[in-house]
């Protein structure tokens, strides 16, 4: 098997860029880049421009991609100003260019059957839900979403979006929108109502470690997009890994820009930032 | 008539030739598989492996890496699967794409250099080897080999008498020692016939909001554009003591023009690493472009341009 | 309740108060008139001044300097007019300003430390003295007094010896050793108060038209953000070794998060140097930047923040 | 005395950037920046952006300042698009801003009474010569210029700047523009034609050392615009000095930021570079 089969390196031009709450909406014309991408990938884009002190690739999951249009292929990201390299590309302007590398790493896995699922998303992770929410809608799933954030602002759902989910749940740590509370709050509940069957979650590892047992508990399959930092998106420099359990249940420190983003929840070790579980492959005696 | 003449780009180290001096840095290419998605890896003039070990290693936990300005940290702590299946799988995956190869070793002990020596002495269609020696050395206070003189020169002694006469041997040597042109003198008489400058340089980054060291590992080794001028200095030092042994410069090297800034200094060829995270294409982008600037200053071969700052 | 107590930013260098715990890097303020004209100097900690030799000295040709990636190199050469004409000039005019000073001395020799040591003895209206040992000592063939534990031994000694008891020495450390922590333990036993960490790392920059070394003294002083990593690893590890010695930090520092990054990691006060040159009120901003995040952080006191990612 | 008795630091926008010939002639707004500004003088510009991996400031020579119009003070400069700092400065677009630092440095000197003056500039270094002759000009004095370069697209000569000047005569190496050769070819021809008394030069180092020679020979007082690489521009860093006489002839390292960019050319050293000159005050043994 290749790795990176499908990655295009290029440089495109931003089309459109749109502050909506707390991000910005970012659409690129990427020619044939935009074919392969499925709901999960990441694209990696070079920040800062030619003199800059910033030397690593931001990763963005692709909140949409599409290959007809009048701008031919395209695809759209929600990206947060966190820190200079995402604040940098926040202020492109429409008609700059950027270099990207795309698409990167693991989709979601659609089932072959129509099923119900749930969604969960948390702050821009949203973001590669909607278009996940798309093609399960188009194989006759049921689709339902939750998401959450710290305040409303910062949860992204655009209306359009919207259309292929059937109940969409928000929760807010600050009750600023939806539910007062976080996403799991409200999970089991739903898992109820809607007899979800399949679950599929993206947002910070803390939140994806509570789906997760939330998931366990109920032994629903979920699958979740991952995030760790990330050097080169592509897989040579062995920064982003994480504690995963191999076919044969061992314990090894995977890239997550590979194996991932998106894995089997039940194979992540949660909850092992800044240390080494125990039993993993080759783990310091 | 230079102008019909073709131009030499080959270049040497050891008993081996090279048909350019453009190479990956260990431990930033992957298996080599993720890149040759991107361009042909017998384009390059050797891969060179990330360091293997005996054992399987899961390296250290994460955060893993910090950027920092024009540069970045990184702490993987040799993450590898062992070298038996690294012989089993990588090597022959690699051969059979054309690429050359250097395998770069790592080890905690003397006897594990020596055991992964003769585990290679067999493997004699590979290009050489690298040995890493800025490895923590468990037998000394974890005092790391490169650090320390007499270190140094056991392990390489010890690879020497293993791997055999003439398997081209390059030593890796860091940059966080008082005299590097003393642990040069060490190595080489030990029996490595070149040397590799620079590894990456001892940092630390504060993650201010969690109050603590923002890498797991606490420390780890600053690469990128930033050491540039570090790796010059250490390549010009050295090429100046040991005229005659080869040298494979990297520490920043992003262009054509860094490259050449390194082949000036005293290098005979360079291994392209951090650039190749921002930049999938980097090393080709630098063969290329060191192609171009050495022709452009009327250089018929490489070979003519290594050392001249020194004149 | 603590939002209603007064911040404190003091800190303190052997038996010396500072006001705040932000001061100009040796050699980057040229006399302090240049940056008068930007703000006031007694707004700063401390006024450090370029390092001071017994002669007047030309300093080196030029060019003298390389911009490189987030840094540059200098080779000055300690231009300067020498103690005599220093301490009857630029230290009144200082002085006259409001500035606190700490003077920094070079030496090419100990009797040349012992002798600057002597002069300043009576001048007790200083506070401090900075003992840049980046010198190259002419009685053992030019190698680095900061690179040789005995020799750094030596130097502080006879500044100890020759200033008087409680006088504030500070020893400034070149990064450019195996083991810093070693030079700081020697030091700190020879008498010195603090330690300044870190001086320039030695690099070097080949201008590949002229195909020679950009500077004219071939190698330079690497400053600037690129080698903040390399600064807070050392101010760090010493801490760590030595909890109790005040450590002045300076490498790279341009914002308040970069000198608070300093402060978790150890230090007790920060000197800005090249960031001066890219923005003449860099110190200024560097100072209200640094009160604000440790406000923002909940810290009463500067003192409270010294060290924190130790725990 | 103060050093750097003007200087402002200040974000300035830029008003207008055009392309002429090889150069960018670029206008900024900079309020109370223009009040002081004198031909000679200098502005320092951070490049790059915030997160920029150029740290240094670029030096650039005040070609025009003014107090009156539209926009208030305005600086204008002439940018070659030299290194990576440069290029950047040439590429900023109508409205943007960059931070300046100005004015900086020495003046060329204006003589009280009316002489017969010689103008003469490399490349870009003609920029600070116009605002010289107008003012020369103004005072009663006979202005010719000599402007030289390797190619006529090098030779910066707007027809406005002309106004002031008698007689222009133009060399290039190439012999594209003007007499082939370099301004010292047809300088002493000058000299005696217009009677020339005084001296004005500012190009690259090695033509000031040429132009100094026929000066000194001719016995005629030369005041030359030097340039050494600068890290500050302020004073503080001692990297841009030269060897340079003091009042009792004493020969010291001397910043071309402070004590120049404007020299008596009698005082200058030339041909020190990578050396310092014997006899220098503090010179090594
Ligand atoms: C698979 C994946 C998908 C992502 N999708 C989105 C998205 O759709 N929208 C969005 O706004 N953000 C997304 N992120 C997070 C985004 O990559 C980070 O916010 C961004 O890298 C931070 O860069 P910075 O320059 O703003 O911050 P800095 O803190 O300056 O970044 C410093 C360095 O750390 C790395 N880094 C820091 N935080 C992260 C992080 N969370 N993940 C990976 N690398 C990190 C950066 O790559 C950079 O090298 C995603 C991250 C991953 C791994
Ligand atoms: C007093 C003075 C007036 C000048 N006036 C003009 C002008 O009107 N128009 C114009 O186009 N150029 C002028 N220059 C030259 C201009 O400053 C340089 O071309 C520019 O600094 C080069 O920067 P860079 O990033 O393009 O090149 P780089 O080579 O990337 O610069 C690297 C570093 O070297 C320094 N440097 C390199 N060359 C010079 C130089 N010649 N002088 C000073 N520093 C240098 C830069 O400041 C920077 O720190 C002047 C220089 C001085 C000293
Ligand atoms: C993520 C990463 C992993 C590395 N792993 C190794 C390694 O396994 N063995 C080794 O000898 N050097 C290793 N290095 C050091 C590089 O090979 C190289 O010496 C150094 O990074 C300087 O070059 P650069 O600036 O081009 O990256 C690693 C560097 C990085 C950034
Ligand atoms: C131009 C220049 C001149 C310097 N001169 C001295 C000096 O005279 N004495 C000294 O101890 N350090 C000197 N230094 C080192 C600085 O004081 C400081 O330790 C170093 O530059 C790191 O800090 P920075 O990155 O903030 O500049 C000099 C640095 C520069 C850039
Ligand atoms: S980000 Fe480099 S291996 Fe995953
Ligand atoms: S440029 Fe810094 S002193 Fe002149």
């Amino acid at each position: 098997m290749n790795i990176n089969p499908k990655a295009i390196q290029a440089s495109v031009e931003v089309l459109s860029n749109k502050k909506v709450g707390a991000y910005n909406h970012m659409v690129f014309a990427v020619g044939d880049m935009a074919v392969h991408a499925r709901p999960g990938n990441f694209v990696a884009i070079a920040v800062g421009g030619p003199s800059s002190s910033m030397i690593l690739r931001r990763a963005f999951a692709i909140y949409r991609a599409s290959n007809r249009g009048a701008y031919g292929g395209t695809i759209e990201l929600v990206v947060a100003a966190h820190g200079s390299g995402s604040k940098w590309l926040s202020e492109r302007s429409v008609h700059e260019k950027v270099d990207m590398v795309a698409p990167l790493g693991t989709a979601f896995g659609i089932p072959t059957e129509p099923v119900n699922a749930l969604l969960i998303g948390g702050g821009y992770g949203s973001a590669p839900l909607f278009g996940l929410a798309e093609i399960l809608k188009s194989r006759g799933c049921r689709v339902d979403m939750i998401l959450g954030a710290s305040t409303a602002g910062k949860i992204y759902a655009p209306l359009e979006g919207k259309r292929s989910v059937n109940i969409m749940t928000l929760t807010t740590e600050d009750g600023s929108a939806g539910e007062k509370g976080r996403v799991t709050d409200v999970m089991e509940k739903i898992i109820e109502r809607s007899q979800v069957e399949l679950i599929y979650s993206c947002g910070p590892m803390p939140m994806l470690a509570a789906v997760n047992e939330v998931a366990e508990r109920s032994q629903i399959i979920h699958q979740c997009a991952v995030e760790e930092s990330m050097a080169c998106g592509i897989g040579v420099c062995m920064t982003c890994v994480i504690p995963m359990r191999d076919e044969s249940g061992v314990i090894k420190m995977q890239r997550s820009c590979i194996e991932g983003p998106v894995v089997d929840g039940a194979r992540v070790v949660f909850g092992s930032d800044r240390r080494i579980p125990e039993g993993t492959w080759g783990a310091p005696q | 008539m230079s102008n019909f003449q073709a131009f030499d780009f080959r270049t040497k180290f050891g008993s081996r030739y090279f048909p350019s001096p453009v190479f990956t840095a260990s431990g930033c290419a992957g298996s080599g598989k993720e890149l040759s998605q991107f361009f042909n890896l017998d384009e390059l003039g050797a891969v060179v492996t990330k360091s293997i070990s005996v054992k399987p290693r899961s390296g250290r936990a994460t955060p893993r890496m910090a950027e920092t300005p024009s540069g970045m940290l990184n702490s993987i702590g040799l993450q590898g699967p062992g070298i038996d299946q690294f012989l089993e799988i990588d090597i022959p995956w690699l051969q059979s794409k054309g690429a050359r190869v250097i395998v770069s070793i790592s080890g905690e002990t003397v006897e594990e250099y020596a055991s992964l020596a003769r585990k290679l002495r067999g493997v004699s269609s590979l290009h050489g080897i690298e040995v890493n020696i800025s490895c923590p050395n468990v037998e000394n206070r974890g005092l790391v080999f490169a650090c320390d003189p007499s270190a140094s020169r056991a392990v390489l002694e010890a690879v020497r008498r293993n791997i055999g006469g003439d398997y081209p041997i390059i030593a890796k040597l860091s940059p966080d020692v008082t005299d590097i042109v003393a642990i040069a003198r060490e190595v080489i008489s030990a029996g490595a016939d070149g040397l590799a400058l620079i590894n990456t340089v001892l940092g630390m980054v504060i993650d201010i909001d969690a109050k603590r060291p923002k890498l797991a590992g606490v420390t780890g080794g600053l690469s990128g554009p930033a050491i540039r001028p570090i790796a010059v200095r250490a390549i010009y030092q050295v090429h100046k003591a040991l005229p005659q042994i080869p040298i494979l410069g990297m520490g920043g090297v992003a262009s054509g023009r860094d490259a050449l800034e390194m082949i000036f200094a005293g290098a005979s060829g360079v291994s392209v690493g951090t650039a190749t995270f921002g930049n999938p294409t980097a090393v080709i982008k630098v063969k290329q472009e060191l192609q171009e600037e050495l022709k452009a200053r009327g250089f018929n071969s490489l070979v003519d341009a290594i050392g001249v700052a020194h004149a």
